[in-house]
């Protein structure tokens, strides 16, 4: 399991850095957004990774590792997703603004980029 | 839980399940958008609305939790599986995606416009 | 009183600069009053150097950096205070009438002062990092003087050229001071002088010595340095006569003398000092001759003359030393009067050139018959005071001991120094006064204003008196100065215009017969008068300077060239570097890191569906970047996935967070995609295509590496802590939540203000912002009754189980997050069904106000915690007992929620009602395409 | 399971076997998703994968006895079409809020 | 208890929430510069009062929630967050006003973007945690961009663009690192990440080394160190000038960081990784002074010029902070005081510049036209590139001077010949703008047709004037500033003092 | 003025039930704060809704429930059928299904219930709100089909909404 998110992580970090490494605002915009899944699930994963144990307490149930997964990554996590979904919009609405103040969505502003 | 309620669970698990599966089979197997639009809608608010229903009367008749609100998620899917499969649909008429019969009388619908001739035919 | 005399200038200066333009003669007066204090003052303190061999105060500055404002008037200090206070009188008086209507004489004398300051400050320190401090000010004030007439371009480059050679000495000189600080461990003069021994046998010595004279030579103008000088003639006269005789050249040779106890001795002092001083000296005076300009002749001979005073003080033997301190006092004073008799000149004919001027003896004698004195001071003519010290080089030069090459070629050298000299003394009276002339000048010629002549005729005068009885008009003064260099080894020496037929005097006769001889020679031969001697020095700096200029234009503009995809590649190989380099400095000892593979919880059935699914839709998503609304559908996949896993992985509350995310995101995706195009274009550069991927497989890889590496060891976080903790004293039970709202509320507390603040971005962006669609569709915007009417039945129940998920989060999957966005989408499938309009004028919340409102209330629940002594954001809890509803718990955590549910949705509503709602631009409407419905493509939903 | 809990013991061979069905429901939606091949089909399938999603989430919550899902299937259910909304709308007009 | 480390925080959140309130174009712009300066003038207050607790040699932790430290977040006041949240504060305050003189009305919610960012460097300067660091870096960086495109159209966008996305991806590194600082070390608590990296086993080597590495790269990013720094020209130059000046902090906030966490988790007790990267950033340091100091000579114009200041600026505090020396961290810490508050003023000044030419592309070969604005310009201009170039009398000397005292024997070829090589090229840089601009004549005015001559307006003279004053100060009063940052530079090179006071703070009703 | 405080009478009912199904307790505080949002909610919700239709008699509605449930039972089992077997027994097509209904909630609730049994979707309400385009799996007789529909589901809802 932990071979298989990591390779997850992996190809997600490669898609992208792929996209984030082309010149459209709005592919940056995909490669950044595939990045932060990565991101999300390898700060997941600090917590390692433990099914059907959710840290929601139960009555009955000793409150310990033993019973429930390490709910710290899962807080990070949010904390994580909501970030980046505030500089997503930002983004967007940047290229948004770039575009049509420039007359291209070439991240550097014009249609031949710098070599 | 007594064995006829066992039955019955395990009916409502294969009944919804294989609905499921249809739906999605479906999907993959009819070659045309219009045809797959009717598989999943119908197929999956059948198959959930039956595994939900197993949910509920699992989790009330083990004992341990007892879920209702769990039949709010089908009374939720009866509600939005008309909205989806309605601006699928139109989005595949403005996509010109099969031809549709002229409506009686005056052609008023501006939003799904004439099908031109040379328009692609899109086929599997 | 030292400090007085040292404020003197400055407080003067302030006073003058703050005076308007016109304040002509008022300026003049303020600026007369500080050299006139200023000698006061040294007058009176001059018994004190006398009788205590120096006086001292002292202040702390800044004691960390060893750096105190303490001050020295010993006799070298003394001699040059008294030089600068005295010529700069006659400057101010000078200027007083050379300045033009045009130019600001406030402005000028301030400057003037500013200099004086500088100067009178460097020579007064009694700190070597004062010293160096002031050291730099002159260098300062002497560029704002030598650019005095800015809107010369001859005076900005002479400026520039001057600053950044002096300013690259005051380096070079800072890091000295700095090293022999720290071989000596203190700045102070006094400790530092005395530790010669030491500081001569540090290994470090060739390095202080060669940064103290990178000081000195670049200061006095020593060759190669010397071209600024010539440069720095663009500056007005007054300043010349100041700067560039009397004073700011001699702080180079000052430094060398002040230092002297300290480092001279060596032999590579000896060398390098008295070799450069040589040279210095015959270039100085051989392209003297060969200068047009007046100032530019008498800039070469002051680049000479420094070298000869720099030579002088290589010799380093005491009698060297005096003649060096002698020369230069005779040298300020014939020098400065010459720079201002050459400024007369300038003044009355409007030329300095030599080749336009002539006859000037008729038309103006008086100034004549001084320059012509001055003249001959500087030739070295007996009855003037240049005689005796060239006759002490002369004396000097010839008792050289030491190598075979210096012991013949010093007295060479001098010999040539005197003829050179007589040949360009002779050329500045005999092409000036004499002969025909002058030729197309301006106007009519005659003698100045009586008070500007005055300051020349005091200083040759000097001349006179100095080389006529020298002792009893100089001796006491170089006396005092002598012994501040040298100590008690002042040598035994006799200040008289006779001491017999000896040596010296022949090599001046010969000197002097060889230099007429020269000058006519030279004039027979080869037309004098059309020979132009460039310097190479100061061309070959511009054009270094020049091409420094343009290679670091081009160098920012080639590395820095604004491609934001070279920011990322580069910020993308720091990243892999950083990580993979442990592991490669590893690999040697450990073999190749190859992580255990056989660790691992085994796979379930689901777990591997999530897996094709999230790889799948990755892969996807990565193979339709191009065609942008595929991607964005694709990557809907990538996103349920990666929420199902979270699912799958114990994290509900994760799972619910990414899905509504992801749904909003979608949503600002497809309204940022109506203003951008539909593709990207193919790239034409596969090489650039197969760089990135690779660069993209090592990050991911690398990345993967990492993690699997972290989750194959034992945890060590502190959950069992959270999690025992969490109930009896944040009453949670959903732990996730208790850590956002409880454990790090701060970490929350900072987010919501990240999500409002997004917000107010996107507001602030598309405020006033007017953009055209990329292509529309053709028709009125389309009316969905059916949907919008089976929305509506969706919204209430939306918004019931929003609370429901509000109140619930403490305990279970909510919280107020989710609650916000639950609330938010399906208005905004409002937004899509029935159009921005109708929604907003139905729905006009403020949402500024209430992502404000949401901030303010997180923040004043926080705040309560204080009221009973305790930290911000500490959770309370209350259980309300009421009739008949029974306990209701209340937690503080709830209302801290509560903000972050109205940070959430008002953000989230402002963001999408901001881009429902854009106006379109009029101007940008034109480049709009309306999408024909019949070309466009199923496969992709745009027109191919 | 417990012994009062499934008399036959065929419950929860149901279950993971429901949850195998419906997983192989859920690959045969991602192939339509990423197979395509018009917008529409790739919408119907994403459609298709969240509401299998929920069929899903509901087994998983039989599976370990815990409703702790029940949260996620709701949102899924309520805003999961929310998705499909805003692409068809986007494929109609090309705007999704006019 | 005192509630003093949450106040620089606090207040501004508070007066930024406040003046979304009061913001309406019915009110005018005087309630929101009420509410603006007041939220000031308190932060500022309380920045004053935070260096006087500080100033003692005293940590103090502040347990938010009243959670031990390793549970919760806490904020931490050592001498040098209290120095740095002042010197945020003084420098804010000089930005506000010179935002005041009509910015602020133009660009929409100005001063509660404004605020806003005061609450991100505070708390990224106050926070003793390791996300919380992460998450009021994020506060700061997303105020940023609404301060640098508020109001802004055209090219601003494109280089605002440039700005946001590397920041984004800089951010996601940085979220990257942190997972793995907490999947590793199990922490995120700085002194105790510290403690833990000191009892490190030794197998954990290298991925300790990796994740570091990686926050490393994060903080060299943010800092605009060599090669990361190229995002940076752009974006500072194209800001508007109140708000260009602020970013002036900015970069120092990454260079914090790496400060942070160079002393306290790979100080002496790290044992084996004690000063890992150290020499790798001081060769990146190097490069990015040559640079830098390449850009301030072939810089087209003055904001340019000004925006590769803070480069050489940001290159000159990495040199400093990898020496390792006490003596150098003081010194570097004096020379960035210095800097921050000078090319501030420099940006101001900048922007005058560019306000009296009415034409942004105009470059330094075309001299200052309106006379009124070559003088006021002229003369600041003058204050501020002495100073800012390393020439004495002023802070920018003393700052080279401190450096070069305290460089360790063997190190000092490299390091003074990159400072002293770097300040001429410096010097050689700005007397070329400084003439080109003030001294060569300029055409005609009746040139640009229709524009009205520029004028200074006086608060922005006063804003750019408090700054330089604030550089003289710093030079005159340069004693007790050296002393202090000394002393801090003391404080952090024993992390071990710093980790126990930390530790041994008790919550103030729970059990620890 | 009941009216403006009371909207609408079912929504409030049906968000008070909504509530206590979800949280699945019957006490004191949650009826009360059931009620409380059944209150407030509907106040909302009113903000959005752009056209008041009335709402008659809901004796039908059982009836029309059971009617649709069987129906989908039914019809998913052909369907699925349909699906299994060979495709080129499927001849889908268009149908304008005509309206007599004009009660918008009427005509969104057939609209529903036609996507909601198998083998028929509707894809588009024409404008002027009289026809429906039906979309069928397997298109035999479409007459047949539009009687059904009319007899099955229009019917009743004209009296649920008239
Ligand atoms: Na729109
Ligand atoms: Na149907």
């Amino acid at each position: 399991m932990e071979l298989a998110m990591s390779s997850a992580i992996a190809l997600l970090v490669f898609a992208g850095v792929y996209l984030m490494l082309r010149a459209r605002s709005f592919d940056l915009i995909l490669g950044l957004t595939l990045l932060s899944y990565a991101t999300n699930l390898l700060i997941f994963s600090s917590g390692r990774l433990v099914a059907g144990k959710p840290p929601v307490l139960r009555e009955g149930v000793a409150a310990t590792t033993a019973s429930y997964t390490d709910p710290l990554p899962q807080a990070l996590v949010l904390t994580a997703i909501v970030i980046a979904f505030a500089m997503t919009a930002v983004t967007i609405v940047l290229a948004m603004r770039s575009r049509a103040d420039n007359r291209s969505d070439h991240v550097d502003g014009h249609e031949d980029a710098p070599r | 839980m007594s064995i006829v309620i066992e039955i019955m669970l395990v009916v409502l698990l294969a009944v919804g399940s294989a609905f499921v599966l249809v739906g999605a089979f479906g999907l993959v197997r009819l070659s045309e958008f219009f045809k797959r639009l009717h598989g999943p809608t119908k197929a999956s608010t059948l198959g959930v609305g039956c595994l939900l229903v197993a949910s509920v009367s699992y989790h009330t008749f083990i004992g341990s939790d007892p879920q209702p609100r769990e039949l709010l998620i089908t009374a939720f899917l009866f509600i939005t599986a008309p909205i989806s499969a309605f601006m699928m649909a139109k989005a595949g008429l403005s996509l010109r995606m099969d031809d549709m019969p002229q409506l009686p009388g005056r052609a008023e619908d501006t939003h799904v416009p004439e099908r031109p001739d040379h328009a692609p035919d899109e086929r599997e | 009183m030292l400090e007085l005399l040292l404020a003197t200038p400055f407080v003067l200066a302030l006073l003058v600069g703050l005076l308007p333009a016109s304040r002509r003669r008022l300026a003049a007066w303020l600026a007369g009053m500080a050299p006139v204090i200023g000698l006061v003052l040294l007058a009176l303190l001059t018994s004190l150097v006398l009788d205590e061999g120096a006086a001292r105060s002292s202040r702390e500055w800044i004691p960390g950096l060893g750096l105190a404002f303490s001050l020295r008037l010993d006799g070298l200090a003394w001699m040059f205070a008294g030089l600068v206070l005295g010529i700069g009188g006659l400057i101010v008086l000078y200027a007083r009438y050379y300045l033009s209507q045009e130019d600001s004489m406030p402005r000028f004398l301030s400057l003037l002062l500013l200099f004086m300051g500088a100067m009178l400050g460097m020579v007064l320190a009694g700190n070597l990092l004062l010293l160096a401090v002031f050291w730099e000010l002159t260098s300062i004030s002497s560029f704002l003087l030598i650019g005095f007439w800015h809107h010369r371009s001859d005076a900005r480059d002479g400026a520039r050229m001057a600053l950044v050679i002096t300013g690259a000495g005051g380096l070079a000189l800072l890091a000295g001071v700095v090293m022999i600080g720290n071989i000596v461990g203190s700045y102070e003069l006094d400790v530092v002088l005395a530790s010669g021994e030491l500081l001569l046998a540090h290994p470090l010595y060739p390095w202080v010595l060669v940064l103290v004279l990178a000081a000195v030579f670049t200061k006095s103008a020593q060759f190669p340095f010397h071209f600024w000088l010539p440069q720095a003639m663009a500056a007005p006269t007054p300043v010349s006569a100041y700067l560039h005789s009397a004073t700011m050249v001699k702080a180079g040779v000052f430094l060398l003398a002040r230092l002297h106890p300290a480092l001279a001795g060596s032999d590579l002092f000896f060398y390098l000092v008295s070799s450069v001083g040589a040279v210095t000296l015959l270039v100085g005076s051989w392209y003297a001759i060969f200068q047009h300009d007046l100032k530019g002749l008498l800039a070469y001979s002051t680049i000479s003359h420094l070298g000869l005073i720099t030579l002088l003080l290589g010799l380093g033997s005491p009698m060297a030393v005096v003649a060096a301190l002698f020369h230069i006092i005779n040298h300020a004073t014939f020098k400065a009067s010459l720079f201002m008799a050459a400024g007369i000149i300038d003044h009355e004919t409007g030329t300095r050139d030599m080749r336009r001027l002539g006859g000037l003896r008729r038309l103006m004698p008086i100034t004549a018959t001084l320059a012509i004195l001055a003249s001959l001071a500087m030739a070295g003519i007996p009855l003037l005071n240049g005689f005796l010290s060239k006759e002490m080089f002369f004396a000097e030069a010839l008792a050289i001991q030491g190598h075979d090459v210096l012991r013949t070629g010093i007295p060479v050298a001098a010999l040539l120094f005197g003829a050179f000299g007589m040949a360009y003394s002779l050329r500045f009276v005999h092409d000036t006064f004499f002969g025909k002339g002058p030729r197309a000048v301006k106007g009519e010629v005659h003698e100045p204003p009586l008070f500007m002549r005055v300051p020349v005729a005091l200083l040759v005068l000097a001349c006179l008196a100095v080389g006529i009885a020298p002792g009893p008009t100089i001796g006491a003064a170089l006396e005092i100065a002598a012994r501040g260099v040298l100590g008690d080894a002042v040598p035994a020496y006799s200040l008289s215009i006779w001491h017999g037929f000896n040596l010296p005097l022949a090599m001046s006769a010969a000197g002097v017969l060889a230099g007429i001889a020269l000058y006519f020679g030279l004039r027979r031969l080869f037309d004098l008068h059309a020979v132009v001697i460039r310097a190479t020095g100061h061309r070959l700096f511009r054009l270094n300077i020049d091409s420094l200029l343009r290679n670091a234009q081009r160098a920012t503009k080639a590395i820095a060239n604004g491609s934001l995809q070279r920011s990322m590649v580069w910020l993308v190989l720091a990243a892999v570097a950083a990580g993979a380099a442990p592991y490669l400095a590893s690999w040697p000892e450990g073999g190749p890191p190859v992580p255990d593979l056989a660790f691992g919880q085994p796979m379930g059935r689901l777990e591997w569906v999530l897996w094709v699914l999230l790889v799948g839709s990755t892969l996807m998503t990565l193979a339709h970047y191009r065609q942008r609304l595929l991607a964005v559908i694709v990557m809907g996949g990538v996103g349920l996935a990666v929420s199902l896993n979270f699912v799958a992985l114990s994290a509900p509350d994760l799972a619910l967070t990414q899905l509504l995310v992801e749904m909003v995101t979608l949503s600002l995706l497809l309204l940022g995609m109506h203003y951008l195009p539909a593709t990207s274009p193919t790239e034409r550069s596969l090489p650039r295509r197969l760089r990135d991927g690779a660069i993209a497989a090592v990050a991911g890889l690398g990345t993967g590496a990492l993690a699997y590496s972290m989750m194959s060891r034992e945890p060590v976080g502190i959950a069992e802590e959270l999690l025992a903790r969490s109930l009896p004293e944040a009453w949670g039970a959903n732990v996730v939540n208790v850590i956002l709202v409880d454990f790090r509320g701060f970490d929350t507390f900072g987010e919501i203000t990240v999500f409002g603040i997004a917000a107010l971005v996107v507001h602030a962006m598309l405020r006033r912002a007017r953009m055209a669609p990329e292509a529309v569709m053709p028709g009125p915007p389309v009316k969905l009754p059916v949907p919008a009417d089976l929305a509506q039945i969706m919204f209430p129940l939306t918004l019931t189980v929003s609370i429901f998920l509000f109140l619930r989060g403490h305990n279970a999957p909510g919280g107020g997050f989710i609650a916000g966005l639950t609330l938010a989408v399906p208005l905004l499938i409002q937004y899509v069904i029935q159009g921005a309009t109708s929604v907003e004028s139905r729905f006009g919340f403020d949402y500024i106000r209430l992502v404000a409102s949401g901030l303010a209330i997180a923040a004043l629940t926080g705040l309560a915690a204080m009221l009973f002594g305790l930290p911000f954001l500490t959770s309370g809890h209350y259980d309300l007992v009421l009739p008949l509803l029974g306990t209701i718990p209340l937690a503080s955590a709830a209302a801290f929620d509560l903000g972050v549910y109205l940070v959430v949705f008002g953000g989230t509503m402002l963001m999408l009602s901001m881009m429902g709602t854009l106006k379109p631009s009029r101007l940008l409407e034109a480049r709009t395409g309306v999408i024909d419905p019949a070309r466009r493509s199923p496969l992709t939903a745009e027109v191919d | 399971m417990t012994p009062n809990g499934s008399p036959l013991g065929l419950l929860e061979p149901a279950i993971v076997a429901s949850m195998f069905v419906v997983s192989v429901a859920m690959l045969l939606s991602l192939y339509r998703l990423l197979r395509g091949p018009t917008v529409p089909d790739r919408i119907l399938a994403l459609d298709t994968l969240s509401v299998t999603a929920i069929a899903e989430l509901m087994l998983l919550g039989m599976y370990i006895k815990s409703s702790i899902y029940f949260e996620a299937a709701l949102v899924i259910a309520m805003l999961g079409f929310g998705s499909t909304v805003v692409l068809s709308k986007y494929v109609m007009r090309r705007d999704i809020v006019e | 208890m005192s509630h003093l480390p949450i106040l620089p925080v606090l207040l501004p959140l508070l007066g930024g929430a406040l003046c979304l309130f009061v913001e309406h174009r019915r009110f005018g712009a005087i309630p929101q510069r009420t509410v603006a300066w007041l939220s000031m003038a308190a932060t500022l207050a309380a920045a004053i009062a935070l260096l006087g607790t500080a100033s003692g040699g005293d940590v103090t932790a502040y347990l938010l929630g009243d959670w031990p430290n390793h549970l919760g977040i806490v904020l931490m006041v050592d001498r040098l967050s209290a120095l740095m949240v002042l010197t945020t504060s003084i420098l804010a305050a000089a930005c506000l006003l010179h935002a005041c003189s009509g910015w602020d009305r133009r660009a929409p919610h100005f001063h509660a973007l404004f605020q806003f960012q005061l609450v991100g460097l505070n708390g990224a300067f106050l926070t003793g945690d390791i996300f919380n660091l992460f998450v009021f870096f994020e506060v700061m960086l997303i105020a940023s961009y609404g301060l640098l495109l508020s109001g802004g159209r055209g090219v601003r966008m494109r280089a605002g663009l440039h700005y946001v996305a590397f920041n984004i991806a800089a951010s996601t590194l940085f979220l990257i690192a942190l997972g793995l600082v907490y999947g590793v070390f199990g922490s995120l608590n700085m002194a105790e990440l510290s403690a833990r990296i000191a009892s490190l086993p030794p197998a954990d080597l290298t991925i300790a080394k990796a994740t570091l590495g990686l926050l490393l790269v994060v903080f060299c990013a943010k800092a605009a160190l060599l090669p990361l720094y190229l995002w940076l020209p752009d974006a500072y130059a194209r800001a508007p000038a109140a708000v260009a000046a602020l970013f002036v902090i900015m970069t120092k906030v990454g260079i914090y960081a790496t400060l942070r966490i160079g002393q306290l988790l790979l100080g002496e007790p790290a044992g084996e990784l004690a000063g890992y990267g150290q020499d790798w950033m001081a060769w990146g340091a190097v490069g990015t002074l040559a640079l830098g100091a390449l850009g301030v000579l072939g810089a087209p114009r003055l904001r340019v010029l000004s925006a590769y200041l803070v480069v050489v600026s940001a290159a000159t505090l990495f040199i400093a902070f990898s020496l390792r020396a006490e003596a150098a961290l003081g010194a570097g810490l004096y020379y960035l005081l210095h800097s921050t508050f000078v090319v501030a003023a420099m940006f101001m000044i900048a922007d005058l510049v560019r306000r009296s030419r009415g034409d942004e592309m105009r470059d330094l070969t075309h001299p200052v036209a309106s006379p009124a604005v070559r003088k006021v310009a002229g003369v600041m201009f003058l204050v501020a590139a002495v100073s800012v170039a390393g020439l004495p009398p002023l802070s920018g000397f003393l700052g080279k001077l401190a450096l070069l005292q305290a460089v360790p024997e063997a190190d000092v070829a490299w390091v003074w010949t990159a400072i002293l090589a770097s300040s001429l090229m410096v010097i050689v840089g700005l007397v070329r703008a400084g003439s080109n601009l003030f001294w060569r004549v300029p055409p005609p005015l009746p040139e640009v047709v229709g524009a009205p001559p520029a004028t200074t307006r006086p608060v922005e003279t006063v804003a750019t004037m408090l700054l330089l004053v604030l550089g003289v100060a710093l030079s005159l009063g340069a004693a007790p500033v050296v002393e202090y940052t000394r002393a801090t530079a003391a404080q952090l090179m024993s992390p071990q003092d710093y980790v126990r006071q930390v530790r041994d703070t008790d919550p103030a009703w729970r059990n620890p | 003025m009941f009216r403006r405080w009371f909207p609408s009478i079912p929504l409030t009912l049906s968000v008070v039930a909504f509530w206590l199904v979800m949280n699945d307790a019957f006490n004191p505080a949650h009826i009360a704060f059931g009620l409380l949002l059944g209150l407030v909610i509907p106040l909302f919700a009113a903000r959005l809704d752009r056209e008041f239709a009335r709402i008659g008699s809901l004796r039908g509605v059982p009836r029309l429930l059971m009617h649709l449930l069987w129906d989908i039972l039914v019809s998913n089992i052909t369907v699925a059928r349909q699906v299994l077997g060979r495709e080129t027994r499927i001849h889908p097509g268009f149908v304008w299904y005509p309206l007599d209904i004009d009660n918008i909630h009427g005509i969104a609730a057939l609209a529903s219930m036609i996507t909601l049994t198998p083998g028929t979707v509707t894809t588009t309400l024409s404008g002027d709100r009289k026809y429906l385009l039906i979309h069928v799996f397997n298109l035999d007789d479409a007459d047949a089909l539009i009687a059904g529909i009319k007899d099955r589901y229009e019917r009743p809802l004209m009296e649920i909404f008239p």
